[in-house]
């Protein structure tokens, strides 16, 4: 039954504009997809890499707004890390945005599809 | 949220009539007095108290005699079938009840289940109702007390109580019937529905919140056990100085509920299928509850492939209720709509729409533009 | 009846602060929200009640966590003792309380006596206190619960809270404070009054009837069983939609009470003494209860050589309450009295006048007067 | 705790005003009293007789306004009466003042108080 009033304005806005989400075209795009069958939380992640570096990140979401929110932070930071080393810290990112530890498995649905998709990326270690 | 709110939560509580207000801050200025006192101030607010008694009477046709103030429905719930079970469990220790019952009926069903009471749950069917007849199976020479709302909080729906009253007459079990949703909003009698025990809330109807009444069949009387002793109030059946300026609240409330029971329900309904008929076209929408067997101002729908959390946060302008959880994590799909067979991303994907006295057309049609609205964004951003 | 009536009732319900009353009808007119909705309405409520909680809080030096709110002193009265006693009831099966408590208290115990627990009941002494010493011998290895008032209701007198919390601390019995006379009139803190669970009611210090609180200490917190479930409200320990206006105006009442805590109080003591200046110079009049350890708004005074019923049927301009009954003749001499060894015909022709914020010079002044000729009519009429 | 509203408007006059309330000076008054321990309740009554006859009444009394109520109307309905039949219809009484019938008891209280009266002035059957 809560509404808007138990997520932080910085939460509201990344719902609210979603930055970076869409399906991107192009070749080089690859993508992963992560889900969490209890909250119906699915996560469709799209990465481009250049010299085994994100360069660019895509997302479509269902999910609830801290998913969302999430989902966007993760997609604008990820540019420019190694492909090699992409994990994500979610509990800081659960502290940045406020999210409750309940919802912490959201954010690991996150860190999945993402790893996915560069594993498209980086097949294997050298 | 800087737009007007548009309020569609009034089977969560029901916004204050003015008429209510003024008549309570009335009762507030008035002379002082404890209604057990006897100088005119406490004879005063005693007078108030059962003048507001009899119009809570008038509205469910009952005697007030009949009617025992208590805090709530919860606590009137609680009186029913707590007190009830306790007081006849010479008798029997079986109880009888649905799943899809208010918490404040399920809980202390489990209490008492923990003191040894065997309590029988029904799974209505998937649109809500009980089939008599299956109710009717349940009952056993040892049950005591049958408890069946009469008009769902959470889907609306209405059920049989003529048929269930009758199968508890046959079966020699007193009924109880939750009657918080349907006071003022579906027209009965206490006579013809044939229950014990009738729980009834002020808020759900513009009345305050903090104040109900059970009503208790005065002939047969069914034995009660009170929650609480000391002052002798209510019959002894519920102690403490009474809250004047409340129940001359809900008299208020009753009353004006009762001057308005042959339109209001009708107008109510109308708001309630036009916002359906909005809703009802656009893709992966699903009712909730029977069709037709339903109270005026609940409209419960889920919504295929968004969540719920991000759909009522997409809607802040929209005061309405889920079926599910918040915010906070711990929320988990209602369990209402799980018993009646929906899955746990459609359930929890729910808005529980429901309309009152100051509910306009203006306001179901802004509430189904949003919803349309919202349903589009979301689902254009989720994968396909 | 046609002169201004003179209020000296506060004690068996203060009349209502325009300032809280105020509060009250602010708090009715918000946006609606059940205060358990995820929507502004609903939060604002939720906000609104957590002022009011740490309001009340704050008047007996408690964190505002520590404080459930119920119905009333005499909802709060039962759930610390059917509570405490049932929920330890492994631990033992004996209580101990005084026969000068409220019926709030009495009831209840009389109840747990009827499920089998052992109440011992303590006679305090003509002057209305109970010898702490003599309480502690009264304590067993058995005794789960203490239940002492603050303030008696009817005679105002202090208890020795401190020692009678020291011997149940050293026998490992929970103590119990119904303080609902208490607070706003007598300062104290839950801390240095060391009780585990303490009863108020907002209506006895010009808050709204029908609103009132346990305090739960939090540490070590005493282990409680509600009276009812369903909701999951108030930690779980007392369900049901809360009354966001009602809680407001307790809150209200709670904070003018603690503002004015400095002076209030002494200005009440000092109309009570001036009252008693008055009738104690007429003869056959008796004070009852200690002459100094007493809360400052109650002055209990019983009158030999006339009927008490006559006595107030004299004076009709003066709410006060009796220590006895009413003319529909079933009344009995008060127990409290008579626990204190009044005589029936003395207990009988008792008037409890209490003070309170709108009590002026004048209005005592004209008690006095009214009651001197009162009785001097009176009596000229009785025989020898 | 009940107060004037619980009683009629006549009991409530005759409380107010006690006609016929007094002792009587003179050689011709007899006294008859009686009480009630459990409410207090005290009532004196003198009488007068002319002629085998209730000539006059007065009374004093301690009680409730019910019973100083009930004790009026007796002194003001008794002159005429025939000291050999003096019953009261202490029933009709209550009835017509409107007094419970818990307080039926004080209501003999008066029957034995006048008939104590009476007794001395017919000190036996002929
Ligand atoms: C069907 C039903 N029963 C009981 C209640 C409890 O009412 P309250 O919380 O006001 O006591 C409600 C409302 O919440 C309800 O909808
Ligand atoms: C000492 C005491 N306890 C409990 C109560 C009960 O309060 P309420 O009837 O408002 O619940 C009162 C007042 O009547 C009281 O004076």
């Amino acid at each position: 039954m809560t509404g808007a009033g138990a997520y932080s304005a910085e939460v509201l806005r990344l719902f609210a504009t979603t930055p970076g989400a869409g399906v991107p075209v192009g070749p080089d795009w690859r993508r992963g997809e992560a889900s969490e069958p209890l909250s119906a939380t699915r996560v469709e992640v799209y990465l481009r890499a250049e010299a085994g570096r994100v360069a660019d990140c895509r997302y479509r979401v269902r999910g609830c707004p801290h998913t969302i929110a999430a989902l966007a932070t993760v997609a604008a930071r990820l540019p420019g890390s190694s492909l090699a080393d992409l994990a994500l810290d979610v509990r800081a990112l659960a502290a940045e945005l406020g999210i409750p530890p309940e919802k912490l498995g959201r954010l690991f649905v996150i860190q999945d599809a993402v790893r996915a998709a560069a594993l498209q990326l980086a097949p294997a270690d050298p | 949220m800087s737009d007007p709110v548009i309020y569609l939560d009034h089977a969560a509580t029901a916004p204050i009539d003015p008429r209510v207000r003024a008549a309570m801050d009335e009762s507030l200025a008035a002379a002082p007095g404890n209604p057990s006192s006897g100088h005119p101030g406490g004879r005063a607010a005693r007078e108030r108290i059962e003048a507001a008694r009899a119009e809570v009477a008038a509205l469910i046709g009952a005697p007030a005699a009949a009617i025992v103030f208590t805090s709530g429905a919860t606590e009137a719930d609680n009186l029913a079938i707590l007190g009830a079970a306790r007081a006849n469990a010479a008798r029997g220790r079986h109880l009888v009840s649905l799943r899809t019952e208010h918490r404040a009926v399920l809980d202390p069903l489990a209490r008492l289940a923990r003191e040894g009471f065997r309590v029988t749950l029904l799974t209505p069917a998937a649109d809500g109702l009980i089939d008599p007849a299956a109710l009717e199976r349940a009952l056993e020479p040892g049950t005591t007390l049958v408890s069946v709302m009469l008009v769902n909080n959470e889907i609306g729906v209405v059920q049989d109580l003529a048929a269930i009253a009758a199968a508890c007459r046959r079966a020699g079990a007193l009924l109880h019937v939750d009657a918080a949703q349907a006071a003022g909003r579906v027209p009965f009698e206490v006579g013809a529905l044939d229950a014990d025990l009738v729980s009834l809330a002020a808020h759900k109807v513009h009345g305050p919140v903090g104040v109900g009444a059970l009503y208790v069949r005065r002939a047969p009387r069914p034995a009660l056990e009170p929650l609480a002793y000391g002052g002798g109030q209510e019959g002894g059946l519920r102690p403490g100085t009474l809250a004047a300026h409340q129940i001359v609240g809900m008299g208020r409330a009753y009353a004006l509920a009762r001057a308005a029971l042959h339109e209001e329900p009708a107008r109510l309904a109308g708001l309630r299928d036009r916002l359906w008929a909005a809703l009802a076209p656009l893709p992966d929408v699903h009712l909730n509850g029977h069709p037709e067997a339903r109270a005026p101002h609940i409209l419960s729908v889920s919504f295929g492939g968004v969540d719920g959390e991000a759909l009522r946060c997409e809607l802040p302008q929209l005061a309405v209720s889920s079926g599910s959880a918040c915010a906070s994590g711990h929320g988990e799909p209602s369990y209402v709509l799980r018993a009646l067979g929906r899955d746990d991303a459609l359930a929890q994907a729910t808005l529980r729409f429901s309309v009152g006295r100051q509910t306009t057309v203006a306001d179901v049609d802004a509430a189904a533009v949003g919803v349309r609205r919202a349903l589009e964004r979301l689902r254009a951003l989720a994968p396909a």
